[in-house]
């Protein structure tokens, strides 16, 4: 139920942007609407509500995940570049696999995404029981695991662990 | 001019290149991708038409209701057009399924059986 | 890549990701119907558009989770029922002259409600469009899955 | 406007259909009574519509041009009123001959979704609304054909869903070019325009791709190629319909209209339509000749006897397209008695072979002789209906000196008639074949529809009696030599 309401709160907001400046007919129209997609689609919109309930959680998300990942974004851009622009073409491409002590559906989706959106990495599959995500690298650094988990996720692992997960180690 | 005609002629040249897919080929999907060739090659043709120099899309905003518009008729008729389209594309895509699933090929001339 | 982890579906990041965002898209379809007579759009872009939503869902989830937002044979019939409402709406305008006539009060330009019959026209044919599109998936798909079945 | 009922003729089977499949999906016994009294309101429709003035409806209030334009003339009349009369007798044999399949309601929906495209392709004046209706009733018709799902089913399916899919292809492209010269989709209005702008090119090419689309969908010999293979692996009623009007209503009628009212009837043109008739008429039924399946013979007859229509028509003189049109009404009639008879026997001998069977008549009476009247008509023989409109057409031919087509005309008639005596001789005469000791006459819907049809066959003739050819054929045969139809004819019916 409660998972309802928070999507029917975000699928009205979705409409009051798409309907910038709304007038009071799109604002009942996008009411109805919102509610018919909360009824239809709600049930699963999200789990762990009660994560919602820790602004301490959302305040980390903006101000420190959001530009952690915009500087490895930049970063990752300029690095994939290099190596494109090289006329030696340095790449050693490869799967490696990476350890994670995330737990939840959504700090792990977050992790595998930030990967696959900085250049060079790319999330091909995850094994939620053992923490453990396939990725492929454009510049395999090392066969070791600890070192690929490091140099990968080693950045936004701590974040996302405060942000999604229930009991911060 | 000749250049104003070249769309036109590309147009027709990509149906013929679905017609010739339909004709000579000899899968199954790849008819039917010759099949939605043709169709996009004759959706093209139709926006082609409407085309207009200086035209904007039809749509009426509030304020700029003076303008070069294209013509917005042959845009409903490739929307009817895109819907056929997709509907014959599914028939046949469900026909080639169940022809797979009883003759284990999509290979047309190994499908044969109905001659003369 | 279609893993089983002991159950239907994609992987974890796949229905996570639709868990997110399959309620918007179906809101984004409903916005692009009840729109459609003032912008880009329509009847037929937005049963699309829910159908794609629903197909996201089935393609995330399975089968099993899908059929119970929706049923199957509730979908097809929401397919007869757009139809059934869309020439209904062309034979009322009979009490205005004839078939297909704009029965209802035009309304003001640019009003969300305005253009009299249209808007509802496109939600007849949206829920056709929509129930159609999604029943054909399912008619693939679970065709597919006999078949695999019977292998 | 008095043409107010002109859209039920679409929205009734319309939504007879969805009903079907709405409300009877449990109980077939529903389906049956939904499909049967629509498509008896379609028939009453159709009558009330021979029998009132010609009329027209603007739809949704647009005036003509802008709007589409939905136009009632005699042609179109005549047309709806073969397209529900074989419908109706079809429906009612179906009743019993579809117990045999599974889906009753799937079937009903199908069959009434392609009796509205029929209709609407036959009543729409506007081009594009032409294609949209002909692609209605095309895909029902697909699927239709592949409605059994047996190997052969589907295939013919697909070869017929791919020729018809490029068909209707080529028919848009084809659409679209008259679109981009005259600027109008109204055929009235079209046929204005391109009088004034004259020929070109692009209408020459235009015309190229419309001939060959509805030729297509006509089964005219160079194109005929998937009816032998579509007809035949439907279920019988529905290859009743097929051969019987959908190629008639979505091919002849439209290459009719094509030519004479939307861009009037030059010499060159009535001669190409006089080649493509004779080409069809010959290569038909040499084909036909040489079969043994009995669908599939009387699916070969179907390309010869378009082959007649097509011919009555190039011959452009008001007696050639009398005949013309005499022979479609007439060959609906026979050619789905004939398929009907084909479905009878196959349900009650279990096969299509003619070499299998024999000796049925004793078994099968009423078969066997509604077969023998069909095969009589259309091998026209006097006095059935198809000696008449063989007759006229023959006649039209000497009237303007061309002997050497009504020489071909009589010839592929003699062998017509050569090919239905050898149905005759080995699936009726003779010795009663192994294993039919027990075959026993159908039951009696089918016997109902079969009888009424044969009936038509027989009095089909008095067609020609003054009253009711002034009611019925004259008024089409006016529209078709009235030539260019312009906007202000159209409206002011």
């Amino acid at each position: 139920m409660k998972s309802r309401a928070l999507m029917f709160l975000a699928a009205f907001a979705v409409w009051c942007l798409l309907s910038w400046p709304p007038t009071a007919l799109q604002l009942a129209a996008g009411a109805a609407a919102s509610l018919l997609a909360a009824a239809v689609m709600g049930r699963m919109f999200i789990t762990r509500h009660h994560m919602l309930g820790h602004p301490m959680r959302i305040l980390t998300f903006i101000f420190h995940y959001m530009p952690v990942f915009t500087w490895e974004l930049i970063k990752a851009n300029f690095d994939v570049a290099y190596r494109v622009l090289h006329p030696g073409l340095p790449i050693n491409p490869g799967i490696v696999k990476l350890k994670t002590g995330l737990k939840s559906d959504m700090g792990l989706t977050f992790l595998a995404n930030s990967i696959t959106l900085t250049p060079g990495t790319l999330t091909v599959d995850v094994d939620k029981e053992q923490g453990i995500l396939y990725i492929h690298w454009i510049y395999v650094r090392g066969r070791d695991i600890d070192s690929a988990s490091r140099a990968i996720g080693g950045r936004f692992e701590p974040i996302l662990r405060r942000i999604f997960e229930e009991v911060v180690p | 001019m000749i250049h104003s005609w070249l769309p036109y002629v590309l147009c027709i040249l990509l149906f013929c290149v679905g017609v010739y897919a339909v004709l000579s080929k000899k899968n199954l999907i790849r008819i039917i991708l010759g099949i939605v060739i043709a169709d996009y090659a004759v959706n093209l043709f139709l926006i082609l038409l409407c085309w207009k120099k200086g035209g904007e899309a039809p749509i009426l905003q509030p304020g700029a209701m003076e303008q070069v518009m294209v013509d917005p008729l042959p845009q409903a008729l490739v929307l009817t057009s895109i819907v056929i389209g997709l509907a014959t594309t599914a028939f046949l895509v469900a026909i080639a399924m169940r022809l797979h699933e009883r003759y284990g090929t999509y290979d047309i001339t190994r499908i044969r059986e109905l001659r003369g | 890549m279609a893993r089983n982890d002991g159950e239907a579906g994609m992987t974890l990041v796949v229905k996570t990701v639709t868990r997110l965002t399959v309620g918007l898209i179906f809101l984004y379809g409903i916005y692009i119907v009840l729109n459609g007579h003032l912008s880009p759009g329509g009847g037929f872009a937005g049963g699309v558009i829910i159908a794609l939503s629903f197909i996201n869902l089935f393609l995330a989830f399975g089968a099993k989770k899908t059929f119970e937002i929706i049923r199957k044979d509730a979908v097809t019939a929401l397919e007869s029922v757009g139809a059934v409402l869309f020439l209904g709406i062309a034979l009322l305008g009979f009490i205005d002259g004839g078939f297909f006539s704009n029965f209802l009060p035009q309304g003001e330009l640019f009003s969300l409600v305005s253009g009299g019959a249209i808007p509802l026209s496109n939600i007849a044919i949206c829920i056709k469009v929509g129930a159609g599109i999604f029943g054909m998936f399912l008619a693939l798909v679970a065709f597919r899955g006999s078949e695999r079945e019977g292998k | 406007m008095a043409g107010e009922y002109i859209p039920l003729l679409v929205a009734v089977p319309l939504a007879g259909a969805f009903f079907c499949a709405l409300a009877a999906r449990k109980s077939g016994v529903l389906a049956d009574t939904i499909g049967t009294l629509i498509v008896a309101l379609v028939l009453a429709l159709s009558i009330y519509a021979v029998v009132s003035p010609p009329s027209t409806h603007a739809v949704g209030g647009w005036p003509a041009p802008l709007g589409i334009l939905l136009v009632m003339d005699g042609l179109a009349s005549l047309m709806l009123l073969v397209v529900s009369l074989v419908a109706f007798l079809v429906m009612i044999y179906s009743l019993s001959y579809m117990n045999a399949y599974s889906g009753r309601w799937q079937f009903h929906t199908l069959f009434l979704l392609m009796l509205a495209g029929m209709n609407g392709v036959v009543i729409t004046g506007d081009l594009f609304n032409l294609f949209v209706f002909l692609e209605v009733a095309s895909l029902a018709s697909y699927a239709l054909v592949a409605f059994g799902t047996g190997k052969h089913e589907l295939e013919a399916a697909f070869k017929y869903a791919v020729m018809g899919s490029l068909g209707s292809l080529l028919l848009l492209l084809g659409i679209a070019f008259l679109y981009g010269y005259t600027g109008t989709l109204n055929m009235a209005h079209m046929a204005e325009r391109l009088g004034e702008l004259g020929v070109a090119p692009i209408t020459v090419a235009a015309l190229v791709l419309l001939l060959s689309g509805f030729a297509l969908k006509a089964a005219i010999v160079p194109f005929h190629s998937w009816l032998p293979d579509a007809h035949p692996s439907a279920p019988a009623p529905i290859s009743a319909m097929l051969s019987g009007v959908l190629i008639k209503s979505l091919g002849v009628y439209t290459i009719a209209r094509l030519v004479f009212n939307v861009y009037g009837a030059s010499p060159d043109l009535l001669n190409l339509l006089l080649v493509l008739g004779a080409v069809s008429m010959g290569i038909g039924v040499i084909l036909a000749l040489r079969q043994w399946d009995m669908k599939r013979l009387l699916a070969y007859h179907s390309v010869s006897q378009v082959g007649y229509m097509i011919l009555g028509f190039g011959l452009g003189s008001p007696l050639g397209i009398l005949g013309g049109l005499f022979h479609l009404f007439n060959h609906s009639i026979f050619k789905s008695l004939l398929f009907l008879n084909s479905g009878a026997l196959e349900q009650a001998t279990g096969t299509r072979n003619l070499k299998e069977m024999g000796g049925l008549s004793g078994r099968m009476p009423t078969t066997s002789w509604t077969t023998l009247s069909a095969s009589m008509s259309i091998s026209g023989v006097p006095p059935f209906s198809g000696f008449w409109s063989k007759l006229i057409i023959v006649m039209a031919c000497v009237e303007q000196g061309r002997w050497f087509y009504g020489a071909w005309a009589i010839l592929v008639s003699v062998l017509t008639l050569a090919s239905f005596l050898k149905v005759t001789k080995f699936a009726f005469l003779g010795k009663l074949g192994k294993g039919f000791e027990n075959v026993r006459e159908v039951p009696w819907p089918m016997r109902f529809g079969m009888v009424v049809l044969a009936l038509l066959c027989i009095v089909g003739g008095l067609m020609l009696v003054p009253e009711v050819k002034e009611m019925v054929l004259t008024p089409a045969v006016r529209v078709l030599d009235h030539g260019i139809l312009t906007l202000g004819e159209v409206v002011r019916l």
